[in-house]
C-alpha cells in the first residue's frame, strides 16, 4: 500500500507518491458539458497537476474515435494512469476500464471525474461555478489516480460441494438440485428417517400429491446420484474455513459414533418448522376433541369413510383460525400456510362425509393466488365460514352433555353471538421457529424478531445470510407452503451453483487490508465484521487483526472503527480520499 | 453448439435474476426485453413492502449488472418472435431487433432529443398520467439510459406526398408555435412553400386519418399559413447560401420541377443557371394558374428563394440545342419544359377567329394580352383543371355566360371537386355528355356557335371511366362568340431537334427512376416527361432529378434492382401506418379545434379568393392531428442532438439465435379497471389505479406530489377498492361481461397497504379507508406491517364495494353494504379511489410458441407449471422454464425465488446435455 | 427547484458560495444525486461530492479535514434501509457522524456543519432540497461561528 | 366555427396531443403570476381534468414550476419558469 501516514497529524500525510504518467480526458458530450463548463479551461487548469502528461478535451470521450485516441495517447506515452471527466460513472466507467485494459493499462488505474449529472446539469445557470467546479472535481480524481495501484481480481478456487442440513422436502430437492448441476452434497438429516413434515402428509394442496410419495420419489432419485452422501441422525458439529472453501464437521449417531469431515463450498440451511402447540386450555387445549391442525390431518389422512374421533363420528366441527399467530402478545406473524391447508382439509372431509357441518372460524381468509380457488371450493362444499374480531377470539367451551361448544361473535350477520354445539374443535396452528441453539451458534446464523432465520436482504438476497456461503432455504426461514419451500431450496442450489460452479470465483480487489505494523488487536473490526472476514492473525509474535479477502465484501464498515487507523479500504484509501478532499478545494487558489 | 446456453425472455426482476445467475453460472445468456430498457414493472414501483426499501435501488444494482455482466447479452427494444425446438433439443429463436432510430453508442443520454420533440403522447412508464414524447428516454433510471424514437410507421399525409413533404412534421411544428421551423420544413423539400399553400391539390388531406372522422385537417392551408408567417417577416428563405462545389447544372424551363431541382443543387453548392422561354419565369405557375387561386406576387415570394441562393434565372431564353449547352460549360442539363400545346379539337371550324387554347388563353390573360370576353358567351370544351381555371378567368373578364361542354357526366369530371364547385358557385354553367362536332363560324371567320352531339355514356373503358357513345341525330348548336378548348396539354418534345428520343405522346424518353435520358448529362424530369399532371408531382420529379442529377455528377450508380438503402430514395420513409392500428389507439375520438371550413368565394376578380388561417385557427387546427406515425419526422430531434445520434433510416433486423434452454419471464398484465364499469375508472378523474397512486408516490412522480388527476387538488380523504379485478366472478352491471376471475392477485393487499402508509407520511393530514374483503398479508413481516398500517391511522373496512358515483365537484360516492355493522347500506364520500387492481395473465406469451410445441397453460392462461411440487418452474416442454409471474400472481420476493428455482431447473438441463468428455 | 428562482448562485454569493462536500454511496445516493443532474435542478457550485461504497466506511477523520482545509460543510447522503451491505448501515454513520461533531465541537467548529440525510437513488429533489438549505445554513453560520471568520 | 369539444370524457391521446398547442396559452394565463389547475382550466375555458394533463406536462419539460405553499382550498398553484431557463 501506498501511503500510510495518519491523516490527523497535518503535514506529515503526504508520502510523496511515485511520478506517475496520467492523462486526462475533458468531454465536451457534444455540448451536454462544455455549453456550460469551459471545457478547455478545465484541460489547462490541470494540465501541469503533478503526475499528468497529457490533458485534452474530446468531443465524445465515449465515442470509439475518443476511445482510439486514448488508447493512441496510452501507447505512445506509456501512461499508467487515466481519468476521464465526463458523464456519471454509472455509465461509461466500464467503457473506460475497457480502454486502460486494452492498452495494457491496469483497468484500476482508471477514474471518472462526474462533471456532467453533478456539474454541467446542475449548474446550468453559473458557467463560472461549474467551470471552477469541474476544475476541481478533475483535480481531486486526478489526486486520487496518482495513489492507485495496480489491482488484479481475487480469484478463489471454490470447493464444487454442497452441505445439506435438513432431510425435509426442501434438503432432498435441493440436493437433488445440486447434484444434477455437478455439484456434490453432503446431507444431513438429524432423524432416522428423510423426509420430515411432508414424508408423514398424505394429499397436500394445491395438486392433491401424496406427501409420502413426493417424499419417496424424491428419495429414489437421490440414491441414483452417487454425488449425494447422505446421513440420517447427524448434526453438524464443527464448521471452520472462509467462502468458498468450508470445512465442516458430521456427527452421525452410529454405533460407534463417527465424525466425518467434509469440505464444501456453501451451506444450505433447511431445518424446517415446527408446530405452535397451543398452551394447556389454549382454545380447550387438552380436551379430547380439540386437536391441532397436523393432529387433524393426520386424522383425515388416515380416514377411509366418514371421519370419527376416538371411536365416535364426527358429524360437526369448528376449525378456529390463527391459533398462535397473528397474536400481539404472542408470535404476531402469519402463518401463511394454514388458511389454505385448512380450506384444503375441509374439501377432504366433505367428500368423506357431505353431511359433516364445518364451521370456519377465521379473522381474514388468506388464501393468497390461486389457493383462492380451494378457498371458493370449501364454501361450495357448504363449509361456513364466521368472521370473528380481532380482539374477540371464539370461547371453547364443554357443555352439560359432555360435547363441545364453541361461541364466537360473527361480524358478517352483524355481529350476532353464536353458540356453535360441535363433535371437535380443530386449533388451525401456525408454524414457529424450531429451536436450533447449537447449529445457530455454529453456522452463526442471524435471527429475526420473529425467530426464523434472517435472510440478508429479502429481495436482492433472499436466501443468502450475512455469513458468506451459508444460505436458507424452506420453512426455516420464515413460514411457507410445500412447493414454495422447494422453490427457495431449488434458489439456494442456484445461489450456490452460481459460486461453486466456475470452481473459482473472480472478487473485486477493493477490500479492506490491515496495516499490521499499526494494528495492536483490539478486536474492534472484528465485532464490526457482519460477515465474519475479520479474524485475529499471530504474526512475528504479535496478534494482529487480517482481513479475508475473499470473504470482505468492500463496505468499509471497519474503517472508521479502528482507533489505530490501521484499515483501510482499497481503492478508497485513506490517503486518496484525503487527497481527494484537497483537489476538489484547489481550485478556490488556483 | 448453440449460440447461447439460454434465452431469458422478459427482463422483469424474474428475468433479470435469471440471467444473473447462469451467467454467473458461467453460461452464456441471451436476455431479451421488447421495452427501451430493462427493469420491468419494479422499476416503476415507489417502495416496496414490507421494508419500504425504495425499488429502484434495489432495482438499479440489478439492471446496471444485466447490461454489464459479461456473460449476459442483454438486448433492449427487441421482440422475440418465436422459438421453435430444434432436433436436436435445442432451440432457435427468432429476435427482431426494432429499430431505436438513435445509435445506442452514440447516444449520450442527454435527453435534448426528448426536450426538442414536437409529439407528445401518454407516458406508459408514469401509468398514462402525464405526457412524454415521441422521442423519449424510458425513464429517468433506464438502462440503456440512451433515446429511443417511437415510429410507427409514416404518416399517411406525408407518406402520400408526391413531393416528399413532410406534412405531419410540419402540422406538428404549427401546433407549437414553431411556425418558421415549420416554413423551413418544407423549404427543405421546395422554395414553392407559398405556391403549394394555395394551389397543391392536397392528397394528403385526402389520406388524413381525422378525414375519416369529422373531417380533414387543412393541411395545405397550413402550409400557406407558415410561407404567409415567413414572407411577412423574413428577408429571404433565411438558409445559408452554400459553398461552391465548382460544377455546373443549366436548367430548362422555370416551372415547379425547374425551380425546385435549381434550388436543390444549388444547396448541394452546384451553379445553377434556369433558362426560361417565357418573359417571365415560373412556368405554369405564373402563365397558368389564375392570381384569385395563386396570386403572382406568392410566385415571385417563392421564386426569390431559388435566386437569393444564387440560382440565375434568364427569361426568354429558349433552349433548343442541348449540346450547345453543355459545352457553354454546364456538366448537367435537366430538362423541365413542361407541356405547352393545348391538345387540338380535332374538329372543322377550329381555325375560326374565336376558337383559343385553354393553356394559351389563361398565358393570355397573365401576361395581358389575352382576349376581351366583355358581354361575350363563351364555351369552354374540356372538364380538367384547365378547363375550370379557363371558364372561371372568362366569368372574370366579364363573359355573359360561360358554359363547360364536356363528353361524359358530372361524376366523371377529372378536374378537382373543389374546382367544379367553386366555378358553379363563380356562375359557369356545365352542360354534360356532349361533344363537339364543328366549330360554326360567320362569313367573317367568327365563331358564332359550336356544334354538338348528344353522347351516351357505354361501357367503362381501360381507365375505369365509362366510354361516351355518339347517340345519332342528337346534333344541336350552342351559340357563342369564343371557344376555349382545354382537353389536353401536350410537351412540346420536339423541340430539342431529335437530340433527345420522344414518346408518341410528346413527351421525353427518360428512365422514371434515375430520370436520365439516353444522353447521359441530359435529365428530363416533370410534365415533360410525364405528360400533364400537378404542380406537387412536378416538384417531386424536381427533387429526384436533383438527387439524381447530384449521383451522376458524384459518380455514383444510377441503375440496378431498386432495393431499399440503396441511396436512390430521399425519403426516410417507413411503410405507411397502419390506419386501423392508428384508430384503434383511441377508445373516443373529439377534436378539441373547430373543423376549419373552406371560405366560400370572394368576388369575381382576380384577388385571391381563399382567406388565410388566422393563428388561432391555425394552431387549434394543427391541435387536431392525430399524430398517426406518432413521429412526425419534423427532424427537430436529428437538429438537437449533440451527438449525431439520430439516424431515421434505421430499420428493424431479424436474427436467429440457436439457444440451449429458454426461461419465460414475460411477467403479468395488470387488470383493465374499465372493465368494471361501476367503478367508474376512466369516467370519473379522481378514480385511479394502484398503479397510478404507485407512480404518484414514487420520487419520479408524474405531478409534484400525491394529487387529484380530476383538477389537481390535494386529496384528503382517499379510499381504497381492494379486489378490483380479483376474486370475482360476477356478471357485469348490465348482466353481461364482468371480470370472471377467480383467482387471488396476491399483492394488491400489500401494496395498498404500502401505500396507505407512504400516503400518510406524504399527507399527513389524509385519511385513508380501505375497503376490504380479507386483508392478504401472509408473508414474513407481513401482518406487521399490516397492523403498522392500522397503527398509523388507516382504517379498514370490509365488505365489496357495489357502486361509485362521481359528484359534481369531483369528489366520489363510495355505496356499499356496511356488514360488520349490521349490513346497512352505507355511503361514503371521497376526493379521490384507488382500485386496487389485481393481475392477468400477459397472453404474449402463447405467440412465443408454436404449431407442436405449444406452451401449455393452465385454466387461468398462465404458463402451466407440471409438477410444481417438486419441479416449480418446469413446463411441458423440455428445456423450458417459467419464472416469476408468467405463472400466476406473486410478489417480489417470491418472483425472485421463483426464478432462483427455475435457474436451477436450466442449469441441471443444460448439464444433463452435455457430452461427458 | 427553488434555487433556479433566485439569482445564480456565483451572482448571489460571488465565489463565496459555501464548499459543501458530500459523502454519497455508489449504489444508493449517488445514483440519486445524479438524477438531480438528468433533471436540471440547480444547487450550489460549491457541493463536491465523493463517492463511495457505503457511508459506514467513512472516517471521521475526513471530516475533520475537509472542514480545517475549507469546506464549510459535510454531508453524508446515506443509504438507510436501502443498504445491501450493512443492516445497520444507518446506526453505524449516525456513530461517525455523533463522533465527527465531537471532533468539531472540540476543534472550536460547529457541530451544524455536519449533516446526514437518507438520499435514495431516485431522492433528487430531496437532494437538491437539502443542498440549497445547507447552502443556506452555512452562510447564516458565517457571521455566528467564529470559526467561520478564519477564512 | 364550432365550439371546441369540451366533452367530459375525450380519449387521453386527444388531450395530451393538444400540450404544445396549450404551452403558450397557458403562458399567457401565468403572465400575471401563478395560478391552480383549476384557474388555469376556467382561463382556457377547457376541463380542470384537461388542463391537469398540459399543467403536468409541462413541468415535466421545464415550463413551469409549482409554488410552495397550497391554496387553502388545497391546490397547489404554478408558475411560468423564467425564459432563460426553459429549454
Amino acid at each position: 500500500m501506498s501511503a500510510k501516514q495518519p491523516t490527523t497529524i497535518p503535514g506529515a500525510r503526504a508520502a510523496e507518491p511515485k511520478a506517475r504518467r496520467i492523462g486526462v480526458y475533458v468531454c465536451h458530450c457534444g455540448g451536454n458539458i462544455s455549453d456550460y463548463v469551459d471545457v478547455q479551461a478545465v484541460a489547462d487548469a490541470v494540465r501541469h497537476e503533478p503526475g499528468v502528461v497529457v490533458a485534452k478535451t474530446m468531443m465524445f470521450a465515449c465515442s470509439d474515435a475518443g476511445q482510439g485516441e486514448m488508447e493512441a495517447d496510452i501507447a505512445a506515452n506509456d501512461l499508467d494512469g487515466l481519468v476521464v471527466a465526463s458523464c456519471s460513472p454509472k455509465l461509461h466507467v466500464v467503457t473506460f476500464r475497457g480502454v486502460a485494459k486494452r492498452s495494457g493499462m491496469n483497468p484500476y488505474e482508471y477514474n471518472q471525474a462526474n462533471i456532467r449529472e453533478q456539474c454541467s446539469w446542475t449548474h446550468t445557470d453559473d458557467r463560472a461555478g461549474a467551470t471552477s467546479k469541474a476544475i476541481g472535481l478533475v483535480r481531486g480524481v486526478i489526486g486520487r489516480t496518482r495513489l492507485t495501484e495496480a489491482l488484479e481480481p481475487l480469484v478463489v478456487e471454490t470447493t464444487q460441494k454442497a452441505l445439506i442440513v435438513g432431510g425435509g422436502i426442501t434438503g432432498l430437492r435441493s440436493a437433488i438440485g445440486m447434484a444434477d448441476i455437478g455439484l456434490g452434497v453432503f446431507l444431513v438429516e438429524r432423524e432416522a428417517e428423510l423426509g420430515g413434515w411432508v414424508g408423514r402428509f398424505g394429499p397436500i394442496f394445491p395438486h392433491e400429491r401424496d406427501g409420502r410419495e413426493l417424499i419417496a420419489g424424491l428419495v429414489v432419485e437421490i440414491k441414483k446420484r452417487p454425488s449425494i452422501k447422505v446421513f440420517t441422525r447427524a448434526e453438524v458439529v464443527t464448521k471452520t474455513g472462509t467462502f468458498g472453501n468450508y470445512q465442516v464437521g458430521i456427527r452421525v449417531a452410529a454405533d460407534p459414533p463417527q465424525t466425518i469431515t467434509a469440505e464444501v463450498g456453501s451451506i444450505v440451511v433447511a431445518t424446517g418448522f415446527d408446530s405452535y402447540q397451543p398452551a394447556e386450555n389454549e382454545f380447550g387445549t387438552g380436551l379430547d376433541a380439540v386437536l391441532t391442525l397436523p393432529e387433524f390431518k393426520d386424522l383425515v389422512d388416515h380416514a377411509d369413510g366418514p371421519l370419527r374421533h376416538n371411536g365416535r363420528p364426527v358429524r360437526s366441527l369448528a376449525y378456529i383460525y390463527c391459533v398462535g399467530s397473528r397474536q400481539p402478545d404472542g408470535n404476531e406473524y402469519c402463518s401463511r400456510f394454514c388458511c389454505t391447508a385448512t380450506a384444503h382439509l375441509s374439501i377432504r372431509v366433505a367428500a368423506l362425509d357431505p353431511r359433516l357441518r364445518q364451521y370456519h372460524l377465521y379473522r381474514d381468509i388468506r388464501t393468497y393466488g390461486n389457493f383462492e380457488l380451494l378457498y371458493t371450493e370449501a364454501r361450495k362444499s357448504g363449509a361456513v365460514y364466521v368472521k370473528y374480531p380481532d380482539d374477540a377470539p371464539p370461547v371453547v367451551s364443554v357443555e352439560a352433555g359432555g360435547g363441545l361448544a364453541v361461541a364466537v361473535r360473527d361480524l358478517l350477520s352483524g355481529d350476532e353471538e353464536l353458540e356453535i354445539p360441535v363433535d371437535l374443535v380443530v386449533l388451525v396452528t401456525g408454524m414457529v421457529p424450531r429451536k436450533n441453539e447449537e447449529m445457530v451458534g455454529l453456522l452463526k446464523l442471524p435471527i429475526g424478531r420473529d425467530g426464523f432465520f434472517n435472510e440478508i436482504h429479502p429481495k436482492l438476497r433472499p436466501v443468502e445470510t450475512m455469513v458468506d456461503g451459508v444460505l436458507i432455504a424452506g420453512a426455516c426461514q420464515g413460514p411457507k407452503c410445500s412447493a414454495e419451500s422447494v422453490a427457495s431450496g431449488l434458489a439456494a442450489v442456484t445461489q450456490s451453483a452460481s459460486v461453486l460452479k466456475k470452481g473459482v470465483a473472480e472478487l473485486d480487489p477493493l477490500v479492506a487490508t490491515v496495516d499490521p505494523d499499526r494494528c495492536t488487536w483490539c478486536g474492534k473490526c472484528e465485532t464490526a465484521c457482519p460477515y465474519g472476514a475479520i479474524e485475529k492473525l499471530s504474526l512475528n509474535g504479535r496478534e494482529v487483526a487480517t482481513i479475508s479477502e475473499a470473504g470482505c465484501k468492500g463496505c468499509g464498515g471497519c474503517v472508521p472503527i479502528c482507533p489505530e487507523n490501521a484499515i483501510d479500504l482499497r481503492g478508497y484509501t485513506d490517503a486518496q480520499i484525503t487527497a481527494m478532499i484537497d483537489g476538489l478545494l484547489e481550485e478556490a487558489i488556483a | 453448439m448453440t449460440d447461447y446456453d439460454a434465452l431469458v425472455v422478459g427482463s422483469g426482476i424474474a428475468g433479470m435474476e435469471s440471467a444473473l445467475k447462469l451467467g454467473d453460472m458461467g453460461y452464456k445468456v441471451l436476455l431479451v426485453e421488447k421495452e427501451a430498457s430493462v427493469g420491468g414493472r419494479m422499476i416503476l414501483l415507489s417502495k416496496v413492502f414490507p421494508t419500504l426499501d425504495c425499488a429502484s435501488c434495489i432495482s438499479t444494482p440489478k439492471m446496471a449488472a444485466s447490461i454489464h455482466h459479461p456473460n449476459v447479452t442483454a438486448l433492449t427494444y427487441t421482440e422475440v418472435d418465436g422459438i421453435a425446438r430444434d432436433g436436436d433439443g435445442t432451440f432457435k429463436a427468432t429476435i427482431r431487433h426494432k429499430p431505436r432510430f438513435v445509435d445506442e453508442a452514440a447516444c449520450t443520454g442527454c435527453q435534448l432529443c426528448e426536450t426538442a420533440c414536437t409529439v407528445a403522447v401518454p407516458d406508459q412508464f408514469n401509468a398514462d398520467m402525464v405526457a412524454r414524447r415521441a422521442a423519449y428516454i424510458a425513464f429517468p433510471q433506464a438502462v440503456p439510459k440512451k433515446a429511443v424514437l417511437e415510429r410507427a410507421g409514416t404518416s399517411p399525409c406525408t407518406y402520400t406526398c408526391p413531393a416528399g413533404i413532410k406534412a405531419h412534421g410540419y402540422v406538428s411544428l404549427i401546433r407549437s408555435g414553431e411556425y418558421e421551423k415549420a416554413f423551413q420544413l418544407v423549404l427543405d423539400a421546395t422554395p414553392l412553400v407559398g405556391t403549394l399553400g394555395r394551389a397543391c391539390y392536397a392528397p394528403c388531406e385526402a389520406e388524413c386519418t381525422r378525414g375519416s372522422l369529422e373531417g380533414t385537417l387543412p393541411i395545405r392551408r397550413l402550409k400557406r399559413f407558415a410561407a404567409d408567417r415567413h414572407y411577412a417577416a423574413a428577408d429571404g428563405p433565411g438558409v445559408e447560401v452554400p459553398r461552391p462545389n465548382g460544377k455546373r447544372v443549366a436548367v430548362v424551363g422555370s416551372g415547379p420541377a425547374g425551380l425546385t431541382a435549381a434550388w436543390q443543387l444549388a444547396r448541394l453548392g452546384y451553379g445553377v443557371k434556369i433558362l426560361e422561354a417565357a418573359p417571365v419565369a415560373g412556368g405554369f405557375l405564373r402563365l397558368a394558374i389564375p392570381g384569385y387561386r395563386l396570386p403572382p406576387e406568392v410566385v415571385e415570394q417563392d421564386i426569390s428563394n431559388v435566386t437569393a441562393i444564387g440560382v440565375e434565372i434568364a427569361t426568354s431564353s429558349p433552349v433548343t440545342d442541348l449540346p450547345a449547352l453543355k459545352s457553354d460549360g454546364f456538366d448537367a442539363i435537366l430538362v423541365a419544359t413542361g407541356t405547352q400545346l393545348s391538345t387540338d379539337l380535332g374538329v372543322p371550324g377550329e381555325k375560326l377567329d374565336g376558337v383559343v387554347g385553354g393553356l394559351q388563353f389563361l398565358r393570355g390573360t397573365k401576361l395581358g394580352t389575352g382576349a376581351d370576353l366583355a358581354g361575350k358567351k363563351v364555351v369552354v370544351v374540356g372538364g380538367g383543371n384547365v378547363a375550370m381555371d379557363a371558364a372561371r378567368t372568362a366569368v372574370r373578364l366579364g363573359a355573359a355566360q360561360t358554359t363547360v361542354a364536356y363528353r361524359r357526366g358530372r361524376t366523371e369530371l377529372p378536374a378537382h371537386k373543389t374546382e367544379v364547385d367553386d366555378a358553379e358557385r363563380d356562375g359557369v354553367t356545365f352542360t354534360f355528355q356532349v361533344a363537339p362536332v364543328d366549330v360554326v363560324g360567320d362569313s367573317a371567320g367568327h365563331v358564332t356557335g359550336l356544334r354538338c352531339q348528344r353522347m351516351a355514356l357505354g361501357r367503362p373503358d381501360a381507365s375505369g371511366r365509362r366510354r361516351p357513345e355518339p347517340i345519332e341525330g342528337s346534333e344541336f348548336v350552342v351559340a357563342c362568340e369564343t371557344v376555349l378548348v382545354a382537353i389536353g396539354m401536350a410537351p412540346e418534345g420536339a423541340a430539342f431537334g431529335g437530340s433527345i428520343a420522344v414518346n408518341a405522346n410528346g413527351t421525353l424518353v427518360a428512365d422514371a427512376r434515375s430520370l436520365q435520358t439516353a444522353v447521359p448529362y441530359v435529365f428530363a424530369a416533370g410534365d415533360v416527361t410525364t405528360g400533364a399532371s400537378d404542380i406537387t408531382r412536378a416538384v417531386g420529379q424536381g427533387r429526384r432529378a436533383a438527387h439524381m442529377i447530384d449521383r451522376w455528377l458524384r459518380g455514383e450508380t444510377l441503375d440496378g434492382e431498386p432495393s431499399p438503402g440503396d441511396g436512390f430514395e430521399m425519403d426516410d420513409q417507413l411503410p405507411l401506418v397502419d390506419k386501423p392500428s392508428v384508430l384503434g389507439r383511441q377508445k373516443a375520438y373529439g377534436r378539441g379545434g373547430a373543423l376549419i371550413e373552406a371560405a366560400p368565394p370572394a368576388a369575381r376578380d382576380f384577388a385571391e379568393i381563399e382567406a388565410p388561417l388566422t393563428e388561432a385557427e391555425a394552431r387549434a387546427a394543427a391541435g387536431d392531428c392525430l399524430d398517426c406515425g406518432v413521429c412526425s419526422e419534423c427532424n427537430e430531434c436529428v437538429a438537437a442532438c449533440p451527438s449525431d445520434a439520430i439516424h431515421l433510416d434505421m430499420r428493424e433486423s431479424v436474427e436467429e439465435v440457436s439457444v440451449g434452454a429458454v426461461v419465460v419471464a414475460t411477467g403479468y398484465k395488470l387488470f383493465t379497471a374499465d372493465a368494471k364499469p361501476e367503478y367508474g375508472f376512466g369516467r370519473y378523474k379522481n378514480v385511479i389505479t394502484g398503479m397510478q397512486m404507485d407512480r404518484l408516490l414514487a420520487p419520479t412522480r408524474p405531478f409534484n406530489t400525491v394529487l387529484r388527476p380530476g383538477d389537481g387538488k390535494v386529496p384528503e380523504r382517499i379510499a381504497y377498492i381492494l379486489c378490483t379485478g380479483s376474486r370475482d366472478e360476477a356478471p357485469g352491471p348490465d348482466g353481461r361481461g364482468g371480470v370472471n376471475n377467480p383467482l387471488c392477485s396476491r399483492f394488491c393487499c400489500m401494496y395498498s397497504i404500502k401505500q396507505n402508509q407512504l400516503v400518510m407520511g406524504a399527507l399527513p393530514l389524509a385519511e385513508v379507508t380501505v375497503h376490504y374483503m380479507d386483508i392478504r398479508a401472509p408473508g414474513k413481516r407481513y401482518d406487521e406491517f399490516y397492523e403498522g398500517a392500522k397503527a398509523m391511522g388507516a382504517t379498514y373496512v370490509k365488505g365489496r364495494i357495489a357502486k361509485v358515483t362521481e359528484k359534481p365537484d369531483g369528489n366520489l360516492i363510495l355505496r356499499y353494504e356496511d356488514i360488520e355493522h349490521g349490513g346497512a347500506l352505507v355511503e361514503a364520500e371521497y376526493d379521490m379511489v384507488v382500485l386496487a387492481i389485481g393481475v392477468q395473465p400477459n397472453r404474449e406469451v402463447e405467440r412465443l410458441f408454436g404449431g407442436d410445441d405449444a406452451i401449455e397453460l393452465n385454466d387461468y392462461h398462465y404458463v402451466a407449471e407440471r409438477n410444481e411440487d417438486i419441479d416449480p418452474g418446469r413446463t411441458n416442454i423440455p428445456g423450458v422454464f417459467v419464472a416469476g409471474t408468467a405463472s400466476g400472481a406473486k410478489d417480489i420476493t417470491d418472483s425472485i425465488l421463483h426464478a432462483g428455482a427455475a435457474v436451477a431447473q436450466v442449469a441441471a438441463h443444460l448439464e444433463s446435455r452435455k457430452v461427458p468428455a | 427547484m427553488t434555487a433556479s428562482a433566485a439569482a445564480p448562485v456565483s451572482e448571489r454569493t460571488g465565489t463565496s458560495a459555501p464548499r459543501i462536500l458530500v459523502f454519497s454511496t455508489n449504489n444508493i445516493s449517488d445514483p440519486g444525486i445524479d438524477l438531480a443532474g438528468s433533471a436540471h435542478l440547480h444547487y450550489s457550485p460549491g457541493v463536491r461530492v465523493i463517492s463511495l461504497p457505503c457511508t459506514s466506511g467513512i472516517r471521521p477523520s475526513w471530516i475533520i479535514h475537509a472542514v480545517k482545509q475549507g469546506f464549510e460543510g459535510v454531508f453524508i447522503a446515506s443509504d438507510g434501509d436501502e443498504c445491501a451491505y450493512l443492516p445497520d448501515c444507518a446506526k453505524r454513520a449516525s456513530r461517525i457522524v455523533a463522533e465527527a461533531q465531537g471532533l468539531l465541537k472540540a476543534e472550536g467548529l460547529a457541530p451544524q456543519r455536519l449533516k446526514m440525510a437518507a438520499i435514495c437513488s431516485v431522492c433528487a429533489e430531496n437532494f437538491a432540497k437539502h443542498m440549497i438549505a445547507f447552502s443556506e445554513a452555512l452562510t447564516a453560520l458565517r457571521t455566528t461561528d467564529a470559526a467561520g471568520a478564519n477564512r | 366555427m364550432n365550439a371546441p369539444n369540451t366533452a367530459p370524457n375525450r380519449d387521453l391521446r386527444e388531450i395530451i396531443r393538444e400540450e404544445p398547442l396549450m404551452r403558450s396559452r397557458i403562458l399567457e394565463v401565468l403572465s400575471d403570476g401563478p395560478h391552480t389547475v383549476p384557474e388555469i382550466a376556467e382561463a382556457l375555458g377547457r376541463p380542470a381534468h384537461e388542463a391537469m394533463y398540459w399543467v403536468m406536462g409541462l413541468r415535466r419539460y421545464g415550463w413551469i414550476r409549482e409554488v410552495k405553499e397550497v391554496t387553502p382550498e388545497g391546490y397547489f398553484r404554478y408558475q411560468a419558469v423564467e425564459k432563460e431557463t426553459r429549454p
